[in-house]
């Protein structure tokens, strides 16, 4: 259960769908960076609800068949270089979708329920190229149309946490969207900023935070996991080291570079 | 009183946010955000709340807990804006071209297709006002301006600009011009707008912000606006973040 | 906000719906006896998902005209006997579920959509006697019929959860439907074991499983504000006292009796 | 060895466990539990929960967490009970009489409706063996025993008794005794159930308890199932909850 990152990500086949959280809520880069050495290919990343650099450097590192989500951007850093180009050239399948949809169909998956409805979406673009997003009539009040999405249940949740323990249970905070993906997940792979001595279940004020071990399969102690990425109330994003991916990665031929550079190509 | 651009866009958003129960904002988006809490200062909002900051909110359910309060009605207004902004309230944030083949590739529509049909005054804001943003039709729809025949308590309220404020008439679908900034001439809006809107005979010059506005944003607003937006404050009044406010 | 129970009992109209949690999970029986002493009429009790103690001392207290619950139970000390009593003299109209549907339900509510699947439920002779459920099409896969509950809004939620703030806001530790049903409901009135002088909010570990004030329409600080229920991680039930109320309202003379003790006359 | 009662019942309910990835069993159902709990030490079942308690189980998503378990296939075995069950195999949880004016009311449906379509090995235990609670035909169908043309992964696996053990033959949709407890004759049964089962040729008996078994229970088995069970233990074994076990 407590691992190392080439073992955590060894658990991910190529052709998962791998569902990720948004940049504020523990993207687990360094693992990302594994994944990328490790060669996977024809991902279907699914942001929850939206990604950032991590979709970024795996479209870019050509490990991306399918980009599932409300969103891809560096936030104050800019577009997303790589999707942008990849979606120019063609190169990834977009599900492009609207935050709650994701998360709603996530926690349809989490409770095993085939579908969820959801307001808005009618009139959208979105929805016309969603042929998996139905209309149906509100079987509660008669000429009420209302949008049905799918459950998700993806292959794997991959995130960075703030605390695990050694019995591979994971402290969350307040990002409870993580504990909705690793239920929703049929695998979850963690990386944690600090690994307790302690039972996190067993502590009150822990406990109800915590996503207990055996929705886990891969806990990682991996400090500053989501570098150069920051952890809300942990670390600051590290803008230089984020604007410098910004400016590499502008470039096929810049974001060639960055690949070949640490900690991308070793670390 | 003297003042920035950024003040005059700040007091005429906040002018437009008087009377909300509750302002949800971005935290990408510093002029909403001050224009929320300026509001609220003033007694006019009720609660704001800054997404993803570490102090200005109070959400402890995760990524889904906005949406939820924004279908539930618990949101009374939000800032949505838009790559294109069309004459008929429709807002792309997809990009340009022919999906999924696009020419521009924008980064996503985030909650914009949920949050403009359930949130009842959505405050458009667009700081760049061209003919390459405000369009006569935009090339992918995320979200519509209107609806028919749907559960829809939501929609645009009005449209801010560096050159004007238009409102938003839901009954005819379309923009009327509500105010131009001061020192902006008719001709100009006509001129950097690629759709047609009406407009009333005599066209109003968008209030100057008020002296007390200014003080409360360069006073003890200012110094709530530098937490979930500490360079934007820094840039604009020199305040920096207090300590305790610190990430 | 902080306030005194009289006061958060004058926030429930008669008829309102009223939302109440499992006995394991913070029913707020103090205020209980406070709704029976302000003589409440025609409320609408859903258990979220079952009820106990505090069911049946609104339905022997003549508070109550419909109960929405999937059980009404004692637990170990026995049936509920003012429940059964009411049935069977046809006091009180039956809105009988089962528990995932009950909190499906509510869930439904909190997300503001107008219903929610779930799985089971067809041939129950439980559908059978719930019109408001319908059975629909698996919109997303043809053959396969499926139930559909329609959302709860509760007028009120209630409960005592373990700890409060000055602030009004209110800790829940593990009994996450406290969150749920605060989500769902109009207003949202609580009893608390103890009151922090610290923001739970701010607090990294209190935070994550705290109900923010703005959700919270009373806080009221009762020291053992389930008993004679217990408290999760904090007491035990009292075994004598609620053997004690099992045997007197087995009887309509016993139950008036009981209503004339202290603490339900007064406390 | 010798063995009570309640021994011998854990122990057969244990052997129907085995090969289960995840046992959930209520806080309520002592047996089952200590059934449970016993065949994990064995090695045949890889974890169990007991709701509801405060050491058995990892739950921290509230009341909702059981079901979406369920739904999800995480749970491989639960116990159901009812005060009427049918030939069918279909419980009665709600009461006797013409529903809703009921002669005689239960507590409630609980989960039933809902688990018993999900869990692929739902045991039905009713230590009761009588003509008032196995029946003909159920008074109400809180969950039927078999269904066509929905989703149903679960339904019943067996019904434990205090005389003997049935099958539950999915195909057939009936009960078919699979043995008789020591010292029940066949005779005994037939005299007090009130449905038809099929039965073999040869009636096995439901084997003695293991002495392994038996010490396991009395020993490290007994304490875990002492903190869940506490009156339980104490009653059957005379074991006291130990202290770090304390509610």
């Amino acid at each position: 259960m407590i691992t190392e990152l080439v073992d955590l990500v060894a658990q991910i086949p190529h052709g998962a769908s791998v569902a990720v959280p948004a940049n504020r809520s523990g993207p687990a880069i360094a693992a990302t960076r594994a994944m990328i050495r490790a060669g996977l290919r024809d991902l279907h990343v699914i942001g929850v609800p939206t990604s950032g650099l991590q979709a970024d450097l795996l479209i870019g590192a050509g490990c991306v068949a399918v980009v599932e989500s409300a969103g891809v951007t560096l936030d104050e850093f800019g577009q997303a270089p790589r999707f942008v180009a990849a979606v120019k050239a063609g190169d990834i399948a977009l599900k492009d979708s609207t935050c709650p949809a994701l998360i709603s169909a996530v926690q349809a998956g989490e409770k095993g329920i085939p579908f969820i409805p959801i307001r808005g979406l009618i009139g959208s673009d979105l929805l016309r190229h969603r042929p998996d997003y139905r209309v149906v009539d509100n079987p509660m009040e008669a000429g009420d149309p209302i949008v049905v999405v799918p459950a998700i249940r993806p292959d794997v949740a991959l995130f960075h946490a703030p605390l695990g323990d050694r019995n591979g249970n994971v402290w969350i905070g307040k990002s409870r969207e993580l504990m909705t993906m690793a239920h929703a997940a049929r695998k979850t792979l963690v990386t944690v900023e600090a690994l307790s001595e302690d039972d996190l279940l067993a502590d009150p004020k822990h406990g109800p935070a915590t996503i207990p071990a055996h929705y886990i399969d891969a806990v990682v102690h991996v400090e500053n996991g989501c570098w150069p990425i920051g952890l809300s109330g942990h670390r600051l994003t590290d803008a230089s080291a984020m604007t410098r991916y910004a400016h590499m990665a502008k470039t096929d031929a810049g974001f060639e570079e960055y690949l070949s550079l640490a900690p991308m190509a070793a670390e | 009183m003297e003042y920035s651009r950024e003040e005059l866009l700040i007091c005429t958003i906040a002018h437009m946010l008087d009377g909300v129960d509750h302002v949800a904002v971005g935290v990408a988006s510093p002029i909403p955000g001050a224009a929320a809490m300026l509001q609220h200062a003033l007694g006019g909002v009720g609660r704001v709340t800054v997404l993803n900051s570490r102090h200005a909110q109070a959400i402890t359910d995760g990524a889904t807990e906005l949406f939820d309060m924004a279908a539930q009605g618990r949101i009374g207004a939000f800032f949505l804006s838009g790559g294109q902004i069309d004459g008929q309230g429709n807002i792309n944030l997809i990009g340009i071209g022919d999906y999924p083949d696009l020419d521009v590739r924008w980064s996503g529509s985030f909650g914009s297709a949920m949050l403009y049909y359930l949130v009842p005054r959505v405050i458009l804001f667009r700081e760049e006002h061209t003919r390459r943003t405000l369009v006569e039709a935009v090339d992918f729809i995320t979200a519509p301006g209107t609806s028919d025949g749907i559960h829809r308590p939501g929609g645009p309220y009005g449209l801010v600009t560096n050159l004007c404020v238009f409102d938003f008439d839901k009954a005819v679908g379309g923009f009327r011009l509500a105010s131009l900034h001061p020192g902006v001439t008719l001709e100009e809006v006509h001129d950097n707008t690629g759709f047609v809107f009406a407009q009333p005979e005599v066209v109003r010059t968008t209030p100057h912000p008020r002296p007390c506005d200014l003080e409360q944003l360069r006073g003890a607003v200012g110094l709530r606006v530098a937490d979930p937006y500490p360079s934007f404050a820094g840039r604009v009044w020199g305040i920096s973040q207090p300590k305790e406010f610190c990430f």
